[in-house]
């Protein structure tokens, strides 16, 4: 391994990581979204009156 | 003695335990605490022992909010659940005199040997609390608050273990502790029992406070309500 | 005042419950022997190093019998809710605290008092004169194990897997102490002077005041809780 | 309440964008304008990477006793998720700086992992989230387990210069502190691109924290939203 093999290597794992963290955050953010939009519409969910 | 309890509610994750109870409990007063299983009434007790803090709204005694630091408070109030609150690995004098510390009362070895001879406990004193029937430790719970002296007095279903015997010496000094200006709250399914002594009887369902009444001697608003609780076939007359 | 009068009460309770039922003292006991056979077994230690050794092995052994003994504090407090009816009571929770403290010390001393002779003696290391400074040693430690775990040992109490779960929190929270104290031990055996660990007991001392401190203040937030 | 949510949640854009540009330049600057280290060759431009990420991931740690502090003081929701959240991305930025130490530390020494004071400290302030995390998991009481995780943030926190000053002791027995380590900046012979790499790089870093935390801080807040609504909504 080549120096500049380490380099990308760090570098590679660092935004790898974060691209997949900021993903799954995004995906999240979507998700709980939807749910809300959908319980606000709905004036919440009428189950355990 | 007075409780105010404002607006109360609880919730356990995504569950009502109870929904805005709105309740006011003067001195001298025997509320009957009744419901089907799950409507909240434990909770309801825990909320006014302290145990449990509300979601929403507050519960005043003498005008003071009951929270978390509010210590001083709680001398006044007493919970018997029976079976529980002692300690296993103790004797009865040692359990008595270990709480009695707690609530800073002073009371001599005599005074507690004697409240163990009223409630019939004499001759187990120097015994661990393991030894003991569920009808001694409910009690033992009985001297403890005899001699704790609370003003208001919360009981969780203490008829399912007492026998005749236990019975009369519980009302008889629930009836004591109503003329000294106390309040006694107590949960129970012994329907026909409790309505014989209390003064109020509550009816909670699903957490909702659906009847609130003072007892009346022809009591049919109660029957009504509280006919669909009752086991099939069974009829009580008030 | 009336804090010490309840502490004292408590500590009472607490010691009563453990002569008549002996269960934590013996376990702790028994468990602490057991490592330090584990260990020979396990290191097959040469007789020059043992010296070296000694105060790693020796720690390693009051660490996991402390977290024993801290899974077993609030064990009489779990059974007919008696935690209830102490936190009914209008009961001080700090006299609670501090009462559980002094009761895991004294536990963890008394096993102390027995298992550092008999590692000297398992692993036949001469300095008997040093025992003392390095029980002083292992004491301020012990102080800083039980004022930080009891904490602990009360914010896991109501959690699932709790026994798996003190140690993973305790552990990375400890190391000042496993640091110091080994340490510490390790250069009293080597110098044979007392005053050579001073930095080390100083960091120690610091730790103790420190947890003490926050322990007694937050205590009531989470037994509360 | 509306107005502040579209204010924050163009403020969160921005930050985004800023931080994208600042990652983009600051690799630039790390990868070609700034000259090799004399010593080490190309591998020392991990640096670049490796400082601004224990930066962040001790800023993440700060603000969990931060968020802890307040929640334990004024019993809000929105400081618990606060802390939650920084604690969340506390973790993937530790777990991140011990990759890239031990991949610096690979061609610098041959060994994947040395008890090198630095490394060993994010390790251990990685086992400390990580126990933070795993209590608030298993405490089924949502009050509890705030109050609890909050406990841990604080007393943590606390017990990081303890930590540090037990650690460098430590290290200090055992080796004597060498010229050529990853952790020594080296300050002599700097390259004034060097220091622009490093600063471009650490604000790259902080930008894309603070986006982070706050699109974690609002999923936290929203879940929680649904959460009331779902409870309100019932018993209306």
């Amino acid at each position: 391994m080549s120096a500049w093999g380490f380099v990308f290597l760090a570098y590679g794992i660092v935004w790898f990581a974060l691209l997949v963290y900021l993903g799954n955050v995004k995906r999240r953010f979507r998700k709980v979204e939807r749910e809300l939009s959908s319980l606000r519409s709905s004036g919440g969910l009428k189950k355990n009156a | 003695m007075r409780v105010v309890i404002r607006n109360l509610s609880k919730s356990y994750g995504l569950l009502w335990a109870l929904k805005k109870i709105d309740l006011d409990f003067q001195s001298g007063e025997c509320v009957a605490l009744l419901g089907p299983n799950g409507a909240g009434k434990t909770t309801l007790l825990k909320l006014l022992s302290a145990l449990l803090y509300p979601t929403t709204g507050e519960i005043t005694l003498d005008d003071q909010r009951l929270h978390q630091g509010s210590s001083a408070l709680r001398s006044a109030i007493g919970l018997l659940a029976p079976g529980e609150h002692f300690y296993e690995g103790l004797t009865l004098k040692e359990n008595l005199r270990f709480f009695n510390s707690l609530y800073s009362r002073v009371k001599s070895p005599q005074e507690i040997e004697q409240t163990l001879d009223t409630v019939g406990l004499r001759n187990w004193s120097n015994d661990y609390v393991s030894s003991l029937s569920s009808g001694m430790k409910c009690r033992l719970a009985i001297a403890k608050c005899l001699l704790l002296e609370p003003k208001l007095l919360l009981l969780d279903e203490p008829y399912g273990v007492l026998d005749g015997n236990g019975v009369d010496l519980l009302e008889a000094y629930l009836m004591r502790l109503r003329q000294h200006g106390g309040i006694v709250v107590m949960a129970t399914h012994h329907v026909s029992r409790i309505l014989t002594i209390c003064s109020r009887a509550i009816i909670l369902r699903r957490g909702s406070l659906i009847f609130d009444e003072p007892r009346q001697e022809p009591w049919e608003s109660f029957q009504r309500t509280f006919a669909e609780f009752l086991p099939r076939g069974e009829k009580w007359n008030s | 005042m009336e804090l010490l009068k309840q502490t004292l009460w408590v500590l009472w309770k607490d010691l009563l419950l453990e002569l008549r039922r002996r269960e934590s003292i013996l376990a702790m006991f028994f468990f602490g022997t057991l490592l330090l056979f584990v260990f020979h077994f396990a290191f097959e230690i040469p007789a020059e190093k043992a010296a070296e050794m000694a105060p790693g092995l020796l720690w390693l052994a009051f660490l996991f019998t402390g977290t024993l003994g801290l899974t077993q504090l609030f064990q009489a407090e779990r059974e007919n809710h008696c935690l209830d009816a102490l936190l009914l009571s209008p009961m001080d929770r700090a006299s609670l605290y501090l009462a559980k403290v002094f009761f895991n010390l004294f536990l963890m001393l008394l096993i102390e008092l027995v298992v550092f002779p008999l590692f000297w003696v398992l692993f036949n290391l001469a300095f008997w004169n040093l025992l003392p400074s390095l029980f002083l040693v292992a004491f301020l430690g012990t102080i800083g194990f039980c004022v930080l775990g009891t904490l602990f040992s009360a914010v896991t109490l109501k959690a699932r897997a709790r026994e798996l779960l003190l140690p993973l929190i305790l552990f990375p929270l400890m190391i000042p102490v496993i640091l110091a104290t080994v340490r510490g031990m390790e250069i009293i055996l080597r110098t044979g002077k007392f005053e050579e660990a001073f930095s080390w007991l100083r960091l120690l001392i610091g730790f103790d005041v420190i947890f003490f401190t926050v322990g007694f203040l937050i205590f009531e937030w989470v037994i509360e809780a | 309440m509306a107005g502040t949510m579209q204010k924050r949640g163009r403020g969160r854009r921005v930050t985004g964008i800023l931080a994208l540009a600042f990652i983009l330049v600051g690799l630039y600057f790390a990868l070609i304008e700034a000259p090799p280290d004399a010593y080490q060759g190309e591998v020392q431009r991990i640096m670049y990477v490796h400082i601004p990420s224990i930066l962040t991931a001790y800023l993440s740690f700060f603000i969990v006793f931060i968020g802890s502090c307040l929640f334990l003081w004024k019993r809000e929701k929105r400081d618990d998720i606060l802390a939650r959240s920084a604690a969340e991305i506390g973790v993937l930025f530790t777990s991140l700086t011990i990759i890239e130490g031990s991949i610096w530390g690979k061609p610098t020494w041959g060994v994947w992992w040395t008890w090198d004071a630095r490394l060993t400290l994010t390790a251990i302030l990685l086992l400390i989230f990580v126990g933070y995390l795993m209590l608030r998991s298993l405490i089924e009481d949502e009050n509890r387990g705030a109050v609890c995780s909050a406990v841990v943030g604080v007393i943590g926190f606390l017990d990081i210069p303890l930590i540090h000053m037990s650690v460098y002791w430590w290290r200090t027995l055992h080796q004597p502190p060498s010229i050529l380590r990853p952790d020594k900046l080296p300050w002599e012979n700097v390259h004034p691109s060097m220091l622009i790499a490093l600063a471009v790089n650490f604000a790259a870093f902080i930008l894309l924290y603070f986006y982070l935390l706050s699109l974690r801080f609002r999923v936290g807040e929203m879940e929680e939203e649904v959460k009331t609504l779902k409870l309100y909504g019932g018993a209306s």
